[in-house]
């Protein structure tokens, strides 16, 4: 098969899972209109939860299913406590803190697993590869692409096919209009900040077994995720996927055409995507 | 009598430059204070200035240690010359960054500063021929400060360097006091505070964004350049994201708007960590932990602190003292 | 009509936003020396009309001139130069600002290009300090001259806005509703400064207060769904069928609400 | 009485707007708030449902002071602000625009709201952002109606809209108003007011500077003269 | 405490490299216990967090400098290495470290640097060549290359011996140093159908890589070397099944066969309850070779501690060990390992066997290195 084929093929498989980490931080930014710095650390702390449940004997579609949701409890009980308390203060504030509370985070997880990383092996029906034709593939790569795309699908319904969804998408526009209908806004701001780290959360405990973990997993995360929302544009959903796709795609397809320049192409392109569309691809007017 | 008013915190920022040498025991730790305090006054022009939170202020600096060092080693530039050389550099691609980037606002230019701080460190990484690569620039000489042959001032052990730095930080303190005190610093502050309307009484607000972009540019070039110097090398860390980082959380810190407040943020960024770090190697969390509670309760930085603090000492007198900073604002 | 040369036309001025017209084809003149008032509903499109003439956002189509000069291709902050400013309808001032600070600014802003001098301090500016120092005191803002402007009452706010304008020295005002949100007290010096100001400039202004709009304008616009619905001196405008049905009859007032208010009992 | 003010006193920042505004709405009224501009009718409406937290004073909603009490728990209770620039979510649906908002307990369901504003059934799939201005009033009306409200405030429900839809919402408010609902109306236009209300009040500058029932104020071309500025001498 | 001899620990504490950092603290920290007075004086230390960054090991070299220190052994960044190795130089000190860069001992080297590590060259000599002993079929290698000067070093050493044994080399992909994510390499590796995957990326790369190899099957079609290990921290964080069957090179293995290191591992054990690893290994040495010195030159001077460690012989880790008087880079063995199966494994951390070890280095006038 033809190289750049198997290039776009591994690139959509990088990029699912660059979509999930990235979507969180883009609804959270689409509703609470701050960039959470902290989402970064939210992945590492699900990658680390998978990998501590599957010590202490839990099979990893447990580990898959309790890591996420300890994260986004860990981020419900930040914002309905702690994070709330800032909102109208200016822009860097919120920056200072979810910074601050990322450095908190990986620290902390340094301290308590040390910081030597570790590895997360995948179950074992997903152990070993998928070979049709010249194209292998290992088979927990395909769970992770087919595991995203019911996430995808999961969320898209979530956000577009329920009255929460609704709510959330009116947030985005009024919160003041959304309390005057007689619904609580912090419940719901909680809850999609919850959401979010719900999603790094998944993010992390899907990763692990591809990248193993390793405490500084949520600074590298947080990078690609701030490129791919930026590309998709901000507070966007499909924004997030066509984003997260298509930096997959450049960085798989760069590694063969010009290897050494793969990650500095994803910063160009976001560079460019910013000039020409300064909201994204698919971000609407700020 | 009326003049002291004008140079009261150039006068603030000399005392600091004169007493450092007394708290601090470590000459490269106290030049270290002088530096990033110049960087950390690029950054507050522009954000506390000019409303613009800059992620890229990294670049300036790597790319002002960068041109140092090569103005060094390939040029064998004087002092004074490589540094110049560093605030041009510095203030050039400033030019270039702020001209892509004021043209977004609010999340959207804090993305892409640092989209551009990201395409600067990998732009310095894959040029290793210039940049050194991931090793740096190396065996930077330091120069003493000298006219015509004739030494004035030799550099080569820290509290010589200290001395020659903390001259030029006074004296670009100074400037930088006279410059957000013109006409156009005044002018910042209006695009600061409503764009539509700056607009709309006449001003140019890309031009004038575009200026205060150069000026931090240029000083923080000059900080990288010193930066250079003080350690001997040019590495790949000064061009990092986190270098960017630093440099805003300093001025954050210290607190927006006021010119001292950045020397206070970058002494104290610069000291505890340097504490911090030798007392414990997660010392990082208690930063995050001190970035959480300045944050939450301290938003006028340690600059308003202090002043909250001066009122509460003399609540008499400094009613005055405290208007004066006010009319700063 | 006067025979005197307009210092403003305005020819064919259209604003779309998307596919939405604001303003459609407006033509108007302005003549030197008048205070030209411009009224409508709500929505006419009368702080659209301002906002294309004096550059807040770029126009569609059509072209403005100002004394002959094709100002319709430049940016707003250009055409200060060319002799507009502006009032706002919201209350746009520098919040965090002192009340003086604002109003020097102002009238700093007609020659920008002092404005990236790095080195001279702001005070030496004299004219710009000068102009700020006479319009505070006819203001009568000089007690609160240090106050920064949030601070500033709604009605004194009001006042500033108008005083940002004056402080270009322009030739053509554009007042946007300058007493909205004023007390009744407050109108009446409103009413009175802007009447001064014809000596001086040339003012357009917007007002939903007929009082004024009535006692004071030499010329009247109304608009209707972006678009002239008739033009004239007060007093034509008043007796104007058209207009009363539009405007004056469904808005607030006149006849029309007060008989179908008659009828109706 | 279902909602009454005592004395509302209400702050932007630091300018006093609301200078001790009282006002009472009985059950099934329909009562106007009249003013120019600027005078502190929205932010009257504003501090009933606590958008604009009342300093000082009263909001007695069913007996309960409802004051200081966030805005979606005083929403929740039943008073419904429809604002000034009608808060249509352009992400949504019509439809969604309706559910999202709808209470289980409301006597008014998706059909119902649709009986009287046939057009939004027609433009249901509509995005919100692809209205006209009547056809977002009407929306804005609608949802009002599906949270469930006991007292429903419009503010300036039909500015800038075409004469001929503003016949058509003013003949739904009056399908609204015979369910017994209870409604502030603030209004520019004299003629939807008459035609509306019960009694009207005049605020200004912070206060009401008057009050009175419909025919009374219909009488009287001097107040509206005084306060409305409205010359009818001349 | 002015007649105590101090130390200084230069090493990252915080930012990715801290697992390194922590284990090197530990090693100098070990040695120092174990002299306990070294001409009649105490011994002390510093640990100085270089957090990886150039500038900051500089600046704290400086600051510790000023306060009298002399002594450093640390370094674990190319980079920051580098940067101190030309500090100690021009503040009269000696400084020691395991880094990679060649240029400590070559173009960059200077009378106050050492290296205790082997470099570039020997680590390819001793893996490659041995491993095309062991296979001699294997005809296809294929490279995975980080893109900068130690890759390259690494790069053009193995380029040498393919050359000289008429390999063909498929393919290199070359990569940066931020980089983390592999397949797109290892898509184009398995593209080109290699007998051997010679990895010479390191640290959490080089397990990255690993592991992304191993989940792609690399395993089973082909033979998986990766030329610069980092020791028992590498194993323990990729697990034994990752490591089974692949080959790695290696400066220190816990299990070496030698006199001093039996020695020191049981040192380890006891004290510390743990096996040695490459960054306690190194700072432990290091600071011997320095403590050695010292006794041996009978004096805390700099320069006389420099003459004496120029050209000393001692019983090391690693056999007997020679410091090279021309670069000051020791003369020691590189070991290539082969990871074994869970099943095989002695004790919890027996992951490999030592295949075979050597010593390489560039003869002195090839090293680039002018003192
Ligand atoms: N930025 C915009 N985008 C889209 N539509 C706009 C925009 N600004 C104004 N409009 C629309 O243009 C029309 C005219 O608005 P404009 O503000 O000019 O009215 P106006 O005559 O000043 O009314 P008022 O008396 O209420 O101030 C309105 O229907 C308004 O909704
Ligand atoms: N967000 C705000 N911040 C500061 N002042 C405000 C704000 N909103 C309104 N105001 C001021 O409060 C006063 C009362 O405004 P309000 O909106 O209640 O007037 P209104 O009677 O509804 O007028 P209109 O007929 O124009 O809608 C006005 O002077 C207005 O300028
Ligand atoms: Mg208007
Ligand atoms: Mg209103």
């Amino acid at each position: 098969m033809n190289i750049y084929l198997l290039q776009i093929a591994n690139g959509i498989g990088i990029g699912m899972l660059y979509f999930l980490l990235a979507v969180g931080l883009s609804i959270v930014f689409g509703l609470l209109r701050f960039v959470n710095f902290s989402h970064g650390a939210f992945f590492l702390l699900g990658a680390y939860l998978c990998f501590q449940l599957g010590q202490m004997g839990l099979n990893f579609w447990w580990s898959l299913l309790v890591a996420p949701f300890v994260v986004a409890l860990f981020a419900w009980v930040v914002e309905r406590f702690v994070l709330r308390h800032i909102y109208a203060l200016p822009h860097h504030f919120h920056i200072l803190f979810t910074v601050g509370l990322a450095l908190v985070l990986q620290e902390a997880v340094i301290s308590y697993w040390g910081p030597l990383g570790n590895n997360v092996s995948p179950p074992d029906v997903l152990q070993g590869v998928v070979m049709a034709g010249g194209f292998v593939y290992p088979k927990y790569r395909l769970f992770v692409i087919a595991f995203t795309a019911v996430m995808a699908l999961l969320l898209w319904w979530i956000l577009e096919g329920t009255r929460l969804g609704s709510i959330v998408r009116a947030g985005s526009e009024s919160t003041e209009m959304v309390s005057l209908l007689g619904l609580n806004i912090n419940r719901i701001f909680s809850l999609v900040f919850a959401l979010g780290a719900f999603t790094a959360g998944l993010a992390g405990a899907l990763a692990a077994p591809i990248r193993g973990v390793e405490p500084f997993m949520g600074v590298e995360a947080l990078g690609i995720a701030f490129v791919v929302v930026v590309i998709g544009g901000l507070g966007s959903f499909s924004g997030a996927l066509v984003g997260g796709i298509l930096v997959g795609i450049v960085q798989s397809v760069m590694s063969t055409v010009w290897s050494e320049g793969a990650h500095l192409m994803i910063y160009i392109a976001m560079a460019a995507v910013m000039l020409l569309r300064p909201n994204g691809l698919l971000g609407r007017a700020s | 009598m009326k003049h002291i008013v004008h140079f009261r915190f150039t006068l603030l920022a000399a005392l600091v430059a004169l007493l450092l040498p007394l708290c601090v025991s470590s000459g490269t730790l106290a030049t270290e204070v002088l530096i990033y305090a110049l960087a950390a006054l690029g950054c507050n022009l522009l954000l506390g200035y000019t409303g613009l939170m800059s992620f890229g202020q990294g670049i300036f600096f790597g790319v002002g240690s960068y041109a140092t060092g090569l103005a060094l080693l390939h040029l064998k530039a004087p002092l004074l010359l490589s540094l110049l050389i560093a605030m041009l550099i510095g203030a050039l691609v400033a030019l270039l960054v702020g001209w892509f980037s004021i043209r977004q606002r609010g999340t959207y230019f804090v993305m892409l500063t640092l989209a551009f701080a990201q395409m600067f460190y990998f732009l310095a990484y894959t040029m290793k021929d210039v940049t050194g690569g991931d090793n740096g620039l190396l065996d930077i000489p330091r120069p003493s400060l000298s006219f015509f042959g004739q030494t004035l001032l030799p550099t080569s052990t820290s509290w010589q360097y200290y001395t020659f730095v903390a001259v030029l930080f006074v004296l670009v303190f100074w400037l930088l006091q006279r410059v957000v005190d013109s006409v156009l610093g005044r002018t910042l502050l209006a695009v600061r505070d409503n764009e539509a309307r700056a607009s709309a009484v006449g001003y140019d607000i890309t031009l004038l964004k575009l200026a205060a972009f150069v000026i931090s540019g240029a000083v923080t070039g000059l900080a990288g350049g010193l930066h250079a110097m003080m350690t001997g090398v040019a590495p790949l860390s000064n061009i990092e994201y986190h270098t960017s980082e630093s440099i805003l959380i300093m001025t954050v810190i210290g607190g927006t708007g006021n010119l001292f407040a950045s020397v206070l943020g970058a002494s104290f960024y610069v000291l505890v960590g340097n504490w911090l770090s030798s007392l414990w190697p997660r010392w990082l969390m208690l930063l995050g932990f001190l970035l959480i509670g300045v944050s939450l309760y301290m938003h006028k930085g340690l600059f308003g602190l202090a002043q909250s603090l001066l009122r509460k000492l003399q609540p008499g007198k400094n009613q005055s003292a405290a208007a004066a900073i006010k009319e700063n604002h | 009509m006067s025979t005197a040369t307009p210092i403003l036309r305005a020819l064919n001025v259209t604003k779309r936003y998307g596919k939405f017209t604001a303003v459609n084809g407006i033509t108007l003149d302005i003549l030197p020396g008048t205070v030209h008032s411009v009224i409508g509903p709500n929505g006419a499109g009368k702080t659209t009309l301002f906002h294309t003439l004096t550059g807040t956002t770029p126009i569609t189509e059509g072209s403005i001139l100002v004394e002959g000069e094709e100002v319709s291709h430049l940016p707003g902050y250009k055409r200060v130069k060319k002799g507009l400013a502006r009032s706002f309808q919201v209350t746009s001032l520098f919040p965090n600002l002192s009340v003086r600070e604002n109003l020097r600014l102002a009238a700093q802003g007609r020659h920008p290009a002092q404005a990236l001098n790095p080195w001279r301090r702001p005070e030496l500016l004299r004219r710009a300090c000068d102009i700020a120092e006479q319009l505070l005191v006819r203001l009568s803002l000089q007690a609160v001259a240090e106050r920064l402007s949030a601070e500033l009452s709604h009605g004194q706010q009001r006042r500033l806005e108008v005083g940002m304008a004056m402080a270009g020295e322009p030739k053509v005002i554009f007042l946007d509703e300058p007493t909205s949100g004023m007390g009744i007290d407050d109108i009446g010096d409103m009413k009175r400064l802007i009447h001064s100001l014809r000596d001086s400039y040339t003012v357009v202004l917007i007002e939903h207060n007929m009082d004024i709009v009535m006692d004071i304008s030499d010329q009247i616009t109304v608009m209707q769904q972006g678009q002239i619905l008739a033009q004239g001196k007060p007093a034509e405008i008043r007796s104007d069928e058209r207009v009363r049905r539009a405007y004056l009859g469904s808005m607030i007032t006149g006849g029309k609400a007060a008989n179908a208010g008659k009828e109706s009992t | 009485m279902i909602l009454k003010l005592e004395d509302i006193h209400g702050y932007y920042g630091k300018s006093h707007i609301l200078q001790g505004i009282s006002l009472q709405v009985a059950q099934g009224e329909v009562v106007t708030l009249l003013g120019r501009n600027g005078a502190g009718k929205t932010t009257t409406l504003k501090s009933i449902v606590g958008v604009v937290a009342p300093t000082q004073g009263k909001v007695l909603f069913q007996g309960d002071n409802v004051a200081g009490l966030p805005p979606h728990k005083i929403a929740a209770r039943g008073v419904c602000l429809v604002p000034e620039h009608r808060g249509i979510f352009k992400l949504l649906t019509v439809e969604e625009n309706l559910t999202m908002a709808a209470r289980k307990e409301s006597a008014w369901g998706l059909e119902d709201v649709y009986k009287i504003f046939p057009r939004l059934k027609e433009r249901r799939k509509n995005g919100g952002g692809q209205l006209s201005g009547g056809e977002q009033q009407m929306l804005a009306i609608a949802r009002a109606l599906m949270t469930h409200p006991k007292v429903l405030m419009l503010d300036e429900p039909v500015e800038g809209l075409a004469p001929v839809i503003v016949d058509e919402i003013v003949a739904q408010i009056k399908l609204i108003k015979a369910t017994g609902m209870s409604i502030i109306l603030v209004e520019q236009n004299l003629e939807v007011c008459t035609q509306l209300a019960d009694r009207h009040y005049i605020v200004e500058q912070g206060r009401i500077a008057y009050s009175g029932s419909n025919q009374e104020f219909l009488a009287d071309d001097g107040v509206k003269d005084r306060y409305l500025g409205v010359n009818l001498a001349a | 405490q002015s007649d105590a001899i101090s130390f200084g620990c230069p090493v990252p504490m915080s930012g990715p490299f801290a697992a390194n950092g922590k284990y090197a603290d530990m090693g100098m920290k070990l040695a120092l216990q174990k002299y306990g007075k070294v001409l009649g004086k105490n011994l002390s230390y510093t640990t100085l967090d270089t957090e990886g960054k150039p500038a900051t090991a500089v600046r704290k070299m400086q600051e510790t400098m000023e306060k009298g220190t002399r002594f450093f052994a640390g370094g674990i960044l190319s980079g920051e290495a580098l940067a101190m190795g030309k500090e100690a130089e021009k503040g009269g000190s000696i400084f020691i470290t395991t880094a990679g860069a060649d240029e400590i001992t070559g173009s960059d080297c200077n009378r106050a640097t050492f290296r205790w590590s082997v470099p570039t060259f020997g680590a390819i000599e001793q893996t490659v060549r041995p491993l095309l002993e062991k296979l001699p079929n294997a005809k296809r290698w294929y490279t995975i290359t980080p893109q900068y000067v130690f890759g390259d070093g690494l790069l053009s050493a193995a380029k040498a011996i393919f050359k000289e044994k008429g390999i063909e080399h498929v393919g290199n992909s070359y990569h940066s140093l931020a980089e983390k994510e592999f397949s797109g390499y290892l898509t184009n590796a398995m593209a080109a159908k290699p007998d051997v995957l010679l990895l010479l990326n390191f640290g959490s790369q080089s397990s990255d890589t690993l592991r992304q190899a191993v989940s792609f099957g690399m395993k089973n079609n082909c033979t998986i070397l990766m030329a610069w290990a980092s020791g028992l921290e590498q194993f323990e964080t990729l697990g034994a099944d990752i490591c089974d069957g692949v080959y790695f090179g290696a400066q220190y293995w816990h299990a070496i066969d030698s006199p001093f290191n039996k020695e020191f591992v049981k040192l380890v054990n006891d004290n510390l309850k743990i096996d040695p690893n490459y960054s306690l290994a190194g700072s432990y040495i290091c600071t011997k070779i320095m403590l050695d010195a010292i006794i041996k030159a009978n004096s805390t001077d700099p320069k006389a501690v420099i003459a004496a460690m120029e050209g000393m012989k001692y019983e090391g880790l690693t056999g007997t060990e020679e410091i090279r008087k021309g670069d000051h880079q020791v003369i020691k063995n590189y070991y290539l390992l082969k990871g074994k199966a869970k099943s095989k494994m002695a004790n919890k951390n027996d992951y490999a066997d030592i295949i075979s070890s050597g010593k390489s280095f560039l003869a002195l006038d090839k090293t680039l290195c002018k003192m």
